[in-house]
C-alpha cells in the first residue's frame, strides 16, 4: 500500500500586504515549501491549487513564476476548507500510483470586511441573513444556552490564541490581549466581540506531497498522511448558507462525521492525538470543534480550555500557532497554513510553540458552503 | 410607508396577503422531511417528492444575535437581531427578528411570524418575514 | 482495469437567462445527466463543480437543490477547460477504484462583454495587452501570414458553426448567416469580426461518470472514456496571458501535447476520430486546432475546412453542434457541454446534426492559464 | 504632456531613462532561455539561475492586430494596434504598437522599440516600451 506524506511545508506570512498581490504571496509559499523538500517545480508532476477570490487561472499564474514544466495544473476552491481539500486530491493522486510528486498551494489577497460571496441568495443578503458571522454567533449562543457556555471561556480562546501567537512569524496579530480587553472590544455579533472573531487577510501556504519512496530521494524530514477526509454538509447541520435545518437534529454533525472518518482511515482516535490546528473562524467555534472532533465531551469544551487543557503544555494542546485567530484568515491559503503548522509540530521544529513529543497530529478546517476536512499526520 | 407597493423579498417564501402571514415550507411525501425555503427535491430522499405546505405561526426562540454592522448586500438598518426559531412541525428557521437589540430576547420564548419591512427600493417596499415575541 | 463510462449527460440551453441564477443553470444540467443515467443525488458518491465566475461554494450551492447526500464536493477553476478538468478528476477518482458514481457539473452565468480576470498582471490590462481575442487574432495572423489562410476561410468557419447550430437546441444562436455578413460585421480584432469570435453567455453541463459494471446497473446507453488529458502551458506556448515566447519555437505546442498524450492513452490516433468538439473559441482557434488536433496537416486547415472535410457529412466533422461559436461560451459549462454533444453523438441521439456510424469522438477545450484538455470518448 | 511626471507602468520592464530605451529581460544562465518580463526562475530549467540583461531595440514584426473597443482595465485611448516582435536575441514580445491602426504595417517590417505613454493617471504620465515601424 502506497504511504503518501508530506515531504516539504512552506508559508508565506499570513498578514496584510499592499505592495504584494496573490502570486507573489503563493509562489513565495511553494518555493518555501519546494526548498523544504529540496525539490523544484521542474520535480512536481502535477498542482493542486487553491484560492477563493481570484478570477481565473490563479494557480497557473502564481506558479508560472517558479517555471512552466508544463503538468496538470488545477485550482480548487472549497471556501475555507480550500487548501485542504488540495491536499486530499493530491492525497488520493499519490495513493492511487497516478503520480509520485504532487504540490498542493494556497493563496489568497483577501478584500477587506465581512466575506461576500459565501453563496448566499439575494434575498438572505439583503434581508440581513447573510453573513457567516451570524452563524457562528447563533451557534455558539446555542451552544451557551444548552450546556452553560460562558462569555469568559470564549474570551479565554481568544486569550490563549493570542498569547500563543506572540512567538508565531507567521501570524498577524502577535500582541498577547487580556482577558477584559477581549470582552471590551467592539460586540461584533453577540455575543462574539471583535477580537473573538478572525480578520480575512492575505498569506500563502503550501505542501509537497509524495509517495515515501520517492520523498526519500529528497528528504528525510518528512511526516505521514495518515488521513485526509472531505465531507460536506448535509441537512442536519444549520451551517452557512443554510436557512433550515430539522428540529432536534441529533448528532454526528458535520465536523463529527468528518473526525470520525478520518480516525477511521487512520486507525487512531482523539486521544492519540498530540497537537491539532482547528478552525478558530472564533472562539466560539473552537469550543465547538474541540467537542466535534473528540478532545472533550459535547458541552465542556469552554471549561476544559479555561482549565488549560488546550493551551501549549496542557492534555491536548489546540491552535498554538494562535489559530486562525491570530493567522488572520487568507482564505485559500488558512487550511495549508494548519497543515504547515502541524508538520513542524512532528517534526520538532515549533520553537517555543512547541509540543513536547509530538507523534500524532490534526489540522481540521470547516467553511462556507458546509465543507469539513480533517486531516491526519503522524511522524 | 404608505402608498407603496408592497412585494415580497421573494416569491415563494411566504404568504403576506392571508390575515395570518404563514411561512411557505416543502415536506416530503416519502420521508416526512420539512425544508424552509421551499424546494423540488428533498434534501434527505435526493427524490422530487416535495408536496408544499405552510407552517403554524407559533414557535419557540432557540438562539438569537445582534448585529451592528451591515453585513455585504443588506439593504436594511442596523442594528437588528437574528435568530433560529423551532417550530412544532419539526423545523428549525433561520430569520431576522423584529427586536433591534437582543435585550428583550429570551432563549425558549414564544414567538410569532408577521410580516414587516425588510427595505425600501425604487418606491417598492419589500416584504420579509420576521420573528416577533409574542407579548 | 477498470474502465470508466459516462452513464448520463445534459445540458441546460446556453444563453442568456436574466431571470436564472447559476444555482438554476448548474441544477437543471445535472438532474437532467443524472436522469439521464437513471440515477438520483443519493446514488452519487462525490462531485467535481466547474465553474470561473461565482466567488464561493458554487457547487455546493447548485447541488443543494437535488439533495445534500454529504458527499464530498469539490470546485474547479480552469477557465474555458474547467469542465473537462473536472471530468478528468471524476476519471481518476473511478480508474483508481475510489468511487463507483462521480458528478461532473459546469455552469456559468456570465458577465457580460470581454471577460475579465483571466490573470493578467495589472500592467498588462492598463496597456492593452490584456485581452483574450488579441491573443486569438495574433495566432490567427501569423498562420495567415505564413500559411496563407484567409478571411474568407475564416468567415466560412462561422458561418458552417451558425449553419449547423440552426438544429441545436442547446445553441445560443440558432440563425443561419451569409459569408458575407460574417465578413462584413463589426472588426472586433482583425482579422476577426464579431461573428468569428464567440460570446460569453450562462448554461449548464454535466455528466455522470462511472465505472462499467455500476453503469451497467441503471442503464444500457453509456459511453467509455478511453482518454481523459489535462496539460498545462509552457514556455514556448504564446497563450493567454503569456508576454513573450522563444523565437521560432518549434511544435508541439500545447494542444499538440494534450492530443499526443490522449492517443496514446486512448490507443488511438487522429483518423480514428469520427466527430470532434474543439474549441472554437473564434474561427482561427478552429481553423488551428484542426491542425494540432492532427485532423489535417499543419498550415491546411483553412482549405480543408472550406473544402467541406469538417462539415457534416464531410471526412472529419468538427464542432457540429455549433461550436463554441454558435452556442456560445458559459466558461464553467462550456467544455462540459462538448462532452454531452459527443456522447450524443455516440448514442445516435443528435438529430438533424448526427454523424452516420460515430464511434469515437473527440472533445478539446484550451482556455486562460494555458489550459488544454482532450477527452476521447468511445461508443 | 509636458510637466507631467514619468513613470513606468510598472517597475522593472525596461530602461526608459538612458537615450535608446531597452527591455529588460531574464537570461538563464544555465540554459540560455530569455524571458520578458524578468522573472527569478527559468521557466524551462525551475532554478533561480536567472540573470538581468537588456535586448537590442530592434526587431521584426512577426503579426499584429488593431482592437478597437477598450478591454477590461484598459486605460489607453482606442484604436490601438497590438503586434508581436521577434528580437535577434531569440524571442518573441508582445507590445504595444505606436500605429492606431493596421494599415500601414506590413509582416516582417523592421520595429523599434520606443518609450510611449500608456495613459494619463492622478496627473502621472504612465510610460510603456511600443512597438515602432522604422521609417
Ligand atoms: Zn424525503
Ligand atoms: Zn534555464
Amino acid at each position: 500500500m502506497t504511504e503518501v506524506v508530506i515531504a516539504g511545508v512552506g508559508m508565506h506570512e499570513f498578514g496584510r500586504y499592499n505592495d504584494k498581490d496573490y502570486r507573489t504571496l503563493g509562489s513565495v509559499a511553494a518555493q518555501r515549501a519546494l526548498k523544504d523538500a529540496n525539490m523544484n517545480m521542474k520535480d512536481v508532476q502535477a498542482a493542486f491549487c487553491a484560492n477563493v477570490y481570484e478570477v481565473s487561472a490563479s494557480g497557473h499564474n502564481v506558479l508560472e513564476r517558479l517555471g512552466l514544466p508544463g503538468i496538470p495544473i488545477v485550482n480548487v476552491e472549497n471556501a475555507c476548507a480550500s487548501g485542504a481539500s488540495a491536499v486530499r486530491l493530491a492525497y488520493q493522486a499519490i495513493k492511487s500510483g497516478q503520480y509520485d510528486i504532487v504540490l498542493a498551494v494556497g493563496f489568497e489577497k483577501s478584500p477587506r470586511g465581512f466575506l461576500h460571496g459565501a453563496g448566499y441568495d439575494h434575498w438572505q443578503e439583503s434581508t440581513g441573513l447573510g453573513a457567516n458571522p451570524l452563524y457562528f454567533a447563533l451557534n455558539i449562543h446555542e451552544h451557551m444556552v444548552k450546556y452553560g457556555t460562558t462569555k469568559e471561556q470564549l474570551a479565554h480562546i481568544a486569550y490563549k490564541s493570542h498569547k500563543h501567537a506572540v512567538h508565531n512569524r507567521y501570524a498577524m496579530f502577535r500582541k498577547e490581549l487580556s482577558v477584559e480587553e477581549i470582552l471590551q472590544a467592539r460586540m461584533v455579533c453577540d455575543p462574539l466581540t471583535l477580537y473573538m472573531l478572525c480578520a480575512p487577510n492575505d498569506g500563502g501556504a503550501a505542501a509537497v506531497i509524495c509517495n515515501k519512496e520517492t520523498a526519500e530521494r529528497f528528504t528525510q524530514n518528512y511526516v505521514t498522511i495518515a488521513a485526509s477526509v472531505l465531507e460536506t454538509r448535509r441537512r442536519r447541520d444549520m451551517f452557512v448558507p443554510a436557512v433550515s435545518a430539522p428540529a432536534q437534529a441529533s448528532y454526528p454533525f458535520l465536523a463529527e462525521r468528518a473526525a470520525q472518518s478520518a480516525y477511521k482511515m487512520a486507525g487512531l482516535g482523539p486521544e492519540d492525538i498530540d497537537v491539532a490546528e482547528i478552525q478558530d473562524v472564533d472562539a466560539g467555534s473552537e469550543i465547538i470543534y474541540s467537542e466535534s472532533l473528540g478532545f472533550c465531551p459535547i458541552g465542556e469544551g469552554g471549561p476544559r480550555a479555561l482549565a488549560g487543557e488546550t493551551s501549549l503544555g496542557g492534555r491536548i494542546p489546540i491552535n498554538v500557532s494562535g489559530g486562525i485567530l491570530s493567522r488572520g484568515e487568507p482564505v485559500g491559503a488558512s487550511s495549508l497554513g494548519q497543515i504547515a503548522e502541524i508538520t513542524w509540530q512532528l517534526r520538532g521544529e515549533a520553537g517555543p510553540n512547541q509540543v513536547q513529543g509530538a507523534k500524532v497530529a490534526l489540522s481540521h478546517s470547516e467553511g462556507a458552503g458546509g465543507n469539513s476536512c480533517v486531516t491526519i499526520l503522524v511522524k | 410607508m404608505e402608498g407603496l407597493v408592497k412585494v415580497p423579498v421573494k416569491d415563494g417564501l411566504f404568504q403576506f396577503t392571508s390575515p395570518s402571514p404563514m411561512l411557505i415550507v416543502s415536506c416530503c411525501s416519502a420521508c416526512g422531511e420539512l425544508v424552509f425555503p421551499k424546494q423540488d427535491y428533498c434534501p434527505e430522499c435526493c427524490t422530487d417528492t416535495m408536496e408544499e405546505k405552510t407552517i403554524s405561526s407559533l414557535g419557540k426562540l432557540v438562539c438569537f444575535t445582534g448585529i451592528t454592522s451591515p453585513p455585504p448586500g443588506f439593504k436594511g438598518e442596523v442594528p437588528y437581531t437574528v435568530g433560529i426559531v423551532e417550530f412544532p412541525e419539526g423545523i428549525r428557521i433561520l430569520g431576522v427578528m423584529t427586536e433591534k437589540n437582543i435585550d428583550r430576547l429570551i432563549p425558549g420564548m414564544d414567538i410569532e411570524i408577521v410580516m414587516d419591512t425588510a427595505f425600501i427600493e425604487d418606491e417598492k417596499e419589500y416584504l420579509t418575514y420576521k420573528f416577533k415575541p409574542v407579548q
